[in-house]
């Protein structure tokens, strides 16, 4: 018997979390639509099990975008078919989930490209077409 | 002294003198009935009087018809207590521990239920003490500390159970020590009754027995 | 004159037993005894609950007999036994308490309160406190043979008048006779017909007995007042008796009191088994009943009756059947009472109550709830086999004005033998 | 313009971009942590701000009586994980095991720290402090671990204690204590100090405590000095198996059915109840399980004086000690003095029997009457 045998599923059965977290949303978009208020919601700290989190990803089901950032492990970001609300999923580097979030905003933070990167790649590239010139 | 320290306290040494205190009191108490002897019977009997004193240890549990108006909330507090104490499952793991016998709990909504009942039918019980006149002239003040020193675990494993109160390891810590208090209280109080009732009821029995009656 | 408070706590100390012991320790005070003390069910006063009546009893066994309580004792904390203690406990143990123990039945935790009760008198008496209706008792008993003093000529006298009414021979001081026959007072007072009938009875059954001079009444004051050297000179007296005639058989008469002191309570008090056998007069005439000696009609076939089982012979003696197997011979309609047999409500009147004055009051107040059982039930006839109980009843349905005939169970039999020409 | 750049590379954010830490990795670090925290999940942007406006910090290491195994779990990943990040976050300045310098060189570097960042630096600690005959039976370079906690204390911002013997003294200060240990706490009265107990502590707990410190500052502690944030519900609130405790289903040993079934391990010695931790949440190596869910009920090792606290697999509502011997001690005592109050009390009774008078019917005062 290998540890992974070991049944680990106390509770099976959806709790309906899930169309609770779905009211929350509905108020939260409204808020983006309104005010401009973008939402988190960290899904790890929610009581809910994982039936309730298929559930919950079944009823905001799939959109169009779908993006991965690498950086020790992997991390999953995906519009869900209702835009501006966007699935989370930061793995570690064995694939483990590290964190579960629900993001309601136009774009998810960390998407978005820091200045201070971008001033960082300016100047990579700065230095990088200097050394070009003087090979050229 | 903080939480931690105090339920192991409660779980070593604490628990350790409660028993010895409990064990050594109880020798004491019921040796001391027993010296002093009972009178040698010359009368022909009808019987030797001693299936009859088990019998009525037995017999007793149930009372007389007439009494259970006077005695309902006391005998459900009674069997309250007893399916706590001996029927929650972490009750007889400690039963295992110590004497080495296992029998299997019963599942926590019925303790619960059982708990909320002794808990209930003890506060009764206390009104009764006030209300009822032959119990009130009967009644000493160690009886409401005697009933409080029973009231106290039943109330503390309560609520750890239930995480109720300020911190389960404290509720927990609070339970033990208050059923250790019992405990030692025990021989020392009117609680000796629940190891000397089998010894009244079986000479009470007995006695009846021998002239052939069934009491 | 050796009667004394430290003769008094004395007593009380020699006679604290393990039985005791285990009852004191197991007591909570939860006071369900009062429920079945008719002293405290028909006057509603809790200083009449049972286990009361011995506190003075488990002071000095707590502190005299427990680690604890010679511990309280050395540290101020038990207040001693005085002799006030003990006055006040005489309405307790004497004028308001029958000893019928129905506080034993009723006790959770099995404590035979009455077993203590009876104990706590004899320390009382030691103190010389007993009441003053018992100890003369006490003299007259010793003095006249009698529990109300009629000497043997009395007696002689009664059964000379049986012999001529049934023309059957009384034996007095015959010797090798199946039965000693021992009467109660109130039999030779109020009840003498009992003679004659169990003259016809035994004559019918082929049964020899004898009356003895020596010992004609087994009343016994003794055992009422816990005067247990006074207990058994009395027994002695009956023990002598049966000795010298040579009988292996005692009668006790229709007595629940005199059962307990001749039965149970005799061999003890003389600290040696006795010689003989005891036999309650009902469990006699059961037996023969059983030998199918009784020959009786069933004439009261509906007349509802009912009976009134005597604290003493029933609850504390153990004589539970064969009252009823006499009275279901004889009649198809006896009603038993509620909380019969064992758990039977006392009359109110006996461990010698109805001879202390000062009781009196107290004896006619409880009479109540015998009233009620018997009302409840319908019945114009209470049979009963103590003389006490009879004469309570008899009392009480008087005082009450109740129609209702109360009855001594032989004389009951003896009206329902068959006359020679009928069988 | 220059001023501008050298301030860039003195913040955590400048330093980590030129290292080819990317501002992503940095958010998803700190989204991490405050999810593991339950802090608002805003806060994850908030940390990350904070953490790439501030410089490195100071951090003191100093290991004394221990196992080393603190070190392991928050070091143990051969591969980078989002934990190890925190040394990016941190100038590990004296850490005699990781440290490459040894000797004299290592200790100067700590004076070094200790006098350039003076107030300032954070110091971690971790094993427990021998006390007993001046500290003798732990020395680091001929100083003892008392002095050398007192001195480096003395002027640091913050303690952190990492693991239960630090915290609370753990084994070493289990019974019988030979060296006298103690926990920082019992010496250090005048810091601010921050228990992470465990035995190891899970290494995200300490990673995450750290960023609090470095960007909120001190978290809320519980009263055992604990981070609420990990430490606030006991393993057994969490446990996944707690619906088979409320069920009363238990495993009775480590290979019959229940164990089987996954049901709960109270009856096997778990100490699921008493124990505050993060494990049943968090979990072990990268989240893979945690001593319940691999089969063995929790031991404690976060609680003070979890060795003292009888068997591993003994319930918790046994004793913890073995009271055979006890009991029968007390038995027979208890046989003894009763027989000796037995016979006190023959004693008595025969006097009374002595002393008794039989009532006659002289005494009969009718009679005189």
């Amino acid at each position: 018997m290998n540890l992974i045998d070991i049944p680990v599923k106390a509770m099976e059965t959806p709790t309906g979390m899930a169309s609770a977290l779905l009211a929350e949303l509905n108020d939260h978009l409204h808020n983006l639509l309104k005010k401009g208020e973008t939402h988190v919601i960290d899904l790890l700290s929610l009581p809910l099990n994982e039936a309730d989190i298929n559930e919950l990803a079944d009823l905001l089901g799939v959109g169009e975008v779908k993006a991965t950032i690498k950086s020790i492990g992997s991390s999953s970001i995906r519009e869900t078919a209702y835009s501006g609300i966007w699935w989370i999923t930061h793995y570690g580097d064995d694939e483990k989930v590290l964190s579960e979030l629900i993001e309601v905003t136009q774009v998810p933070e960390i998407l978005v490209t820091h200045m201070d990167e971008v001033r960082h790649s300016a100047q990579v590239m700065a230095s990088s077409l200097a050394g070009q010139e003087k090979v050229i | 002294m903080n939480e931690v320290e105090l339920l192991n306290w409660a779980r070593g040494p604490g628990l350790a003198y409660a028993t010895v205190f409990m064990v050594f009191g109880l020798t004491l108490r019921v040796l001391e009935i027993l010296s002093l002897g009972r009178p040698k019977e010359y009368a022909k009997v009808r019987s030797s009087g001693v299936k009859e004193g088990f019998r009525t240890i037995i017999r007793r549990n149930l009372p007389e018809k007439h009494c259970w108006k006077y005695i309902t909330a006391t005998y459900i507090f009674h069997v309250g207590l007893f399916v706590v104490i001996f029927f929650f499952i972490p009750h007889t793991q400690l039963f295992k521990d110590v004497f080495g016998v296992f029998w299997d709990g019963w599942p926590n909504y019925i303790i619960d239920f059982f708990t909320i009942l002794s808990i209930a039918t003890m506060m009764y019980v206390l009104i009764q003490r006030r209300v009822n006149p032959a119990r009130r002239i009967l009644s000493r003040p160690s009886d409401y500390f005697v009933w409080l020193v029973t009231f106290l675990p039943l109330v503390t494993g309560y609520m750890a159970f239930h995480r109720i109160g300020p911190d389960y390891t404290l509720m927990l810590a609070m339970h033990i020590l208050s059923v250790e208090l019992l405990m030692v209280m025990l021989p020392v109080t009117k609680l000796v009754h629940a190891v000397t009732f089998a010894m009244a009821r079986y000479y009470n029995g007995s006695n009846a027995g021998r002239k052939g009656v069934k009491v | 004159m050796t009667t004394s408070l430290e003769q008094g706590i004395n007593t009380l100390k020699r006679v604290i037993d393990a039985p005791i012991a285990s009852y004191f320790s197991s007591c909570t005070g939860c006071g369900i005894c009062s429920s079945a003390c008719i002293f405290f069910t028909e006057t509603g006063d809790p200083k009449y609950t049972p286990i009361r009546r011995v506190e003075p009893m488990r002071r000095i066994w707590e502190q005299e007999y427990t680690v604890i309580g010679k511990l309280k004792k050395l540290i101020g904390l038990a207040k001693e036994v005085t002799e006030q203690d003990l006055k006040d406990n005489v309405e307790l143990a004497f004028e308001s308490c029958t000893t019928c123990g129905r506080c034993s039945m009723v006790c959770p935790i099995g404590n035979d309160i009455v077993y203590m009760i009876r104990r706590m008198r004899e320390g009382l008496t030691a103190a010389g406190l007993a009441p003053k209706e018992l100890q003369a008792a006490a003299v007259r008993t010793m003095e006249t043979g009698s529990v109300m003093g009629f000497p043997m000529k009395t007696l002689e006298a009664m059964v000379k008048a049986a012999e001529e009414e049934t023309g059957i021979e009384i034996n007095i001081d015959k010797p090798d006779v199946d039965y000693l026959l021992l009467l109660s007072s109130a039999e030779v007072m109020q009840f003498n017909e009992i003679i004659s009938s169990l003259a016809k009875i035994f004559k019918e059954a082929g049964v020899t007995w004898t009356f003895s001079s020596k010992a004609h009444e087994a009343g016994n004051p003794g055992m009422h007042m816990g005067a247990s050297e006074i207990e058994a000179m009395m027994i002695n007296r009956i023990v002598e008796a049966a000795e010298e005639l040579n009988i292996k058989k005692v009668i006790s008469p229709e007595c629940g009191h005199a059962y307990m002191a001749i039965r149970w309570e005799g061999p003890n008090v003389i600290g040696r088994p006795y010689p003989f056998e005891v036999y309650h007069i009902i469990e006699v005439l059961d037996e023969l009943r059983a030998q199918g000696k009784l020959h009786t009609r069933a004439s009261s076939g509906t007349v509802p009756m009912t009976f009134h089982d005597p604290c003493q012979a029933a609850r504390r003696g153990g004589v539970n059947e064969p009252q009823r197997n006499l009275l279901n011979m004889m009649s198809s309609n006896f009603k038993e009472m509620n909380d019969s047999m064992a758990c039977n409500w006392c009359c109110g009147g006996g461990g010698g109550m109805n001879t202390i004055e000062k009781a009196e009051p107290l004896v006619r107040k409880v009479f109540h709830r015998k009233r009620q059982q018997i009302e409840e039930l319908d019945v114009n006839i209470v049979v009963t086999m103590c003389a006490t109980c009879r004469n309570t009843l008899e009392e009480g349905v008087e005082d009450n004005g109740m129609d209702v005939t109360v009855l001594g169970l032989t004389e009951v039999v003896a009206n329902h033998l068959l006359k020679e020409n009928e069988s | 313009m220059t001023e501008e750049r050298v301030d860039k590379a003195e913040t955590l954010g400048g330093s980590l971009i030129s290292n080819g830490v990317s501002r992503r990795t940095f958010l998803k670090f700190c989204s991490t942590v405050a999810s593991a925290m339950a802090l608002p999940p805003a806060a994850a942007k908030a940390m990350a701000e904070k953490l790439s406006q501030a410089t490195r910090q100071s951090v003191i290491w100093l290991s004394f009586q221990e196992c080393t195994g603190c070190t392991e779990s928050i070091t143990r990943s051969h591969k980078p994980t989002l934990e190890s990040l925190i040394f990016d976050f941190i100038s590990l300045d004296y850490h005699h095991t990781l440290q490459a310098a040894s000797g004299d060189a290592a200790e100067h570097a700590r004076e070094e720290a200790q006098k350039k960042h003076k107030g300032k630096y954070i110091l971690i600690v971790d094993g427990a402090i021998p006390v007993k005959d001046g500290g003798v039976y732990s020395t680091i370079a001929g100083i003892t671990n008392l002095q050398m906690l007192q001195d480096v204390a003395k002027d640091a911002m913050a303690i952190v204690s990492v693991g239960t013997c630090a915290a609370y003294g753990g084994l070493p200060k289990a019974n019988p204590n030979p060296t006298g240990a103690v926990a920082v706490s019992d010496i250090v009265k005048d810091k601010p100090i921050i228990n992470i107990p465990g035995c190891p502590p899970i290494p995200v707990v300490m990673t995450g405590v750290l960023a609090h410190v470095l960007t909120f500052g001190i978290p809320e502690l519980d009263s055992h000095g604990r981070p609420m944030a990990f430490f606030g519900d006991s393993i057994h609130d969490r446990c996944y198996r707690r619906p088979f405790y409320d069920k009363g289903q238990f495993a009775k040993g480590f290979d019959d059915e229940g164990a089987r079934k996954g049901w709960c391990l109270f009856e096997v010695g778990c100490k699921g109840p008493t124990t505050h931790n993060a494990c049943a949440t968090v979990k072990w190596n990268n989240g893979t399980s945690f001593p319940i869910q691999s089969g063995h009920g929790c031991i404690g090792c976060s609680e003070p004086d979890f060795w003292d606290a009888g068997s591993f697999y003994k319930p918790l509502s046994t004793g913890s000690m073995n009271m055979e011997g006890w009991a029968t001690g007390a038995l027979a005592a208890g046989a003894a003095v009763g027989v000796a109050s037995g016979l006190l009390n023959s004693n008595t009774k025969s006097k009374a029997e002595a002393k008794h008078e039989p009532v006659t019917l002289e005494d009969m005062g009718a009679k005189n009457e």
